[in-house]
């Protein structure tokens, strides 16, 4: 499966790009995602998450084609 | 029930009365509405701010904010609700967000728009980036009273 | 702080801007501005409502709106504050009355201007006298909630 | 010492009058001018009242000159 995965923000700039594509052999959860996007360094306490635009927690299983998107608390208003 | 998320500055009274007119044929029927203003200051946590990037994610964020006047029609009784938030460039003095929520009862429009501003607030994917006058450019953070301050 | 009593139809929307304009100099304090509008509408209790007097008490009406608007300022942190409020002769979805509460942060902005419209609805000598579709005219008697009931 | 009494809204109409003049040899309380000016009628609960425009309670002593005034729970805004 291939699952697209964003970052807003400063989580952006830390990670050093705001798109990437990951493929997987067996289904990832949310969680796993990040850590197959980032180095395999766990996902912070502090991000938020979506799937396909809604909010998610860590252990949301992803489908091929999914867009999940990683950022940091949010600040508008 | 409306929602714009604009990159063009916006004059919130203008923008109300303009609403309200296309609303004219349920006009009979509100008594009360009760908006929210956010302009953008020229400073934060103590330093002068020159200028500020709103990042957002879109659509999410036009979904959520769709999403949360849907909510409120459902949980008050209000007759309807408009959302405007700017992204982009702004500069000090602009307006940054406008929420009304139009009702029978004050009470009523006072809740609903309290709660659309604060879902907003604690949920919608926007983040500011400021540009000190001296030049610094940083994220501003959130903290959990909703405030919006500054992480160097 | 202003505080107008008026026989005049008033845009609410135009005054507030007016009102902004005036206190440009000041602009760059503030960051958030809460505001209430009140319409009259075209029935009440179940009757169809086709005209309104407002008895008003003067000058006390509008010492007393002054009184509330200064206690706001020395209660919360608020930049300025705008009430306007209708009296005599009034039709359905004419604008009766009209607060503001300008002020550096959002809880602060929605608490004072709730106070200030709480204070006015429960304390401003203003009485409303309503004449009916089929002509009966009758007073609007207060209730508990501060909604305004009639009273046959 | 003299005071006037006004009263507003249903109250002017009840009374059938919007000001009358009191007149007495003695210091009155507002309770007392209501008594006097409606006929020696108990003053109602439900009747606020003000003297020279400011919130007042029904013991509270006139001098003269002073305007007291009686009306009904207010319904503005």
């Amino acid at each position: 499966m291939t699952v697209t995965v964003k970052f807003f923000a400063s989580l952006r700039e830390k990670v050093g790009t705001g798109s990437v594509q990951l493929n997987a052999s067996t289904p990832l959860t949310v969680a796993q995602a990040w850590s197959q996007a980032c180095n395999e360094t766990p996902l912070p306490s502090h991000v938020l998450m979506a799937v396909n635009m809604e909010y998610v927690e860590p252990t949301t299983v992803l489908h091929d084609g999914d867009e999940v998107a990683f950022f940091p608390p949010v600040t508008g208003g | 029930m409306k929602v714009v998320v604009t990159t063009e500055p916006f004059n919130a009274w203008e923008y109300i009365q303009d609403y309200e007119q296309q609303m004219r044929s349920q006009a009979l029927q509100w008594g009360a509405v009760t908006t929210f203003v956010g302009t953008m200051r020229d400073f934060n946590e103590g330093d002068d701010v020159q200028a500020m990037f709103l990042e957002h994610y879109s659509p999410m964020t036009e979904n959520y904010l769709e999403k949360i006047s849907q909510t409120a029609m459902f949980q008050w009784e209000i007759i309807d609700t408009l959302i405007v938030h700017r992204v982009g460039e702004i500069v000090p003095q602009d307006n940054i967000v406008l929420v009304a929520a139009w009702a029978a009862h004050r009470g009523t429009a006072y809740e609903a728009s309290r709660f659309l501003i604060e879902e907003l607030k604690h949920n919608a994917p926007f983040w500011k980036h400021e540009t000190l006058t001296n030049g610094e450019k940083r994220w501003v953070a959130a903290n959990t009273s909703g405030e919006a301050q500054t992480k160097i």
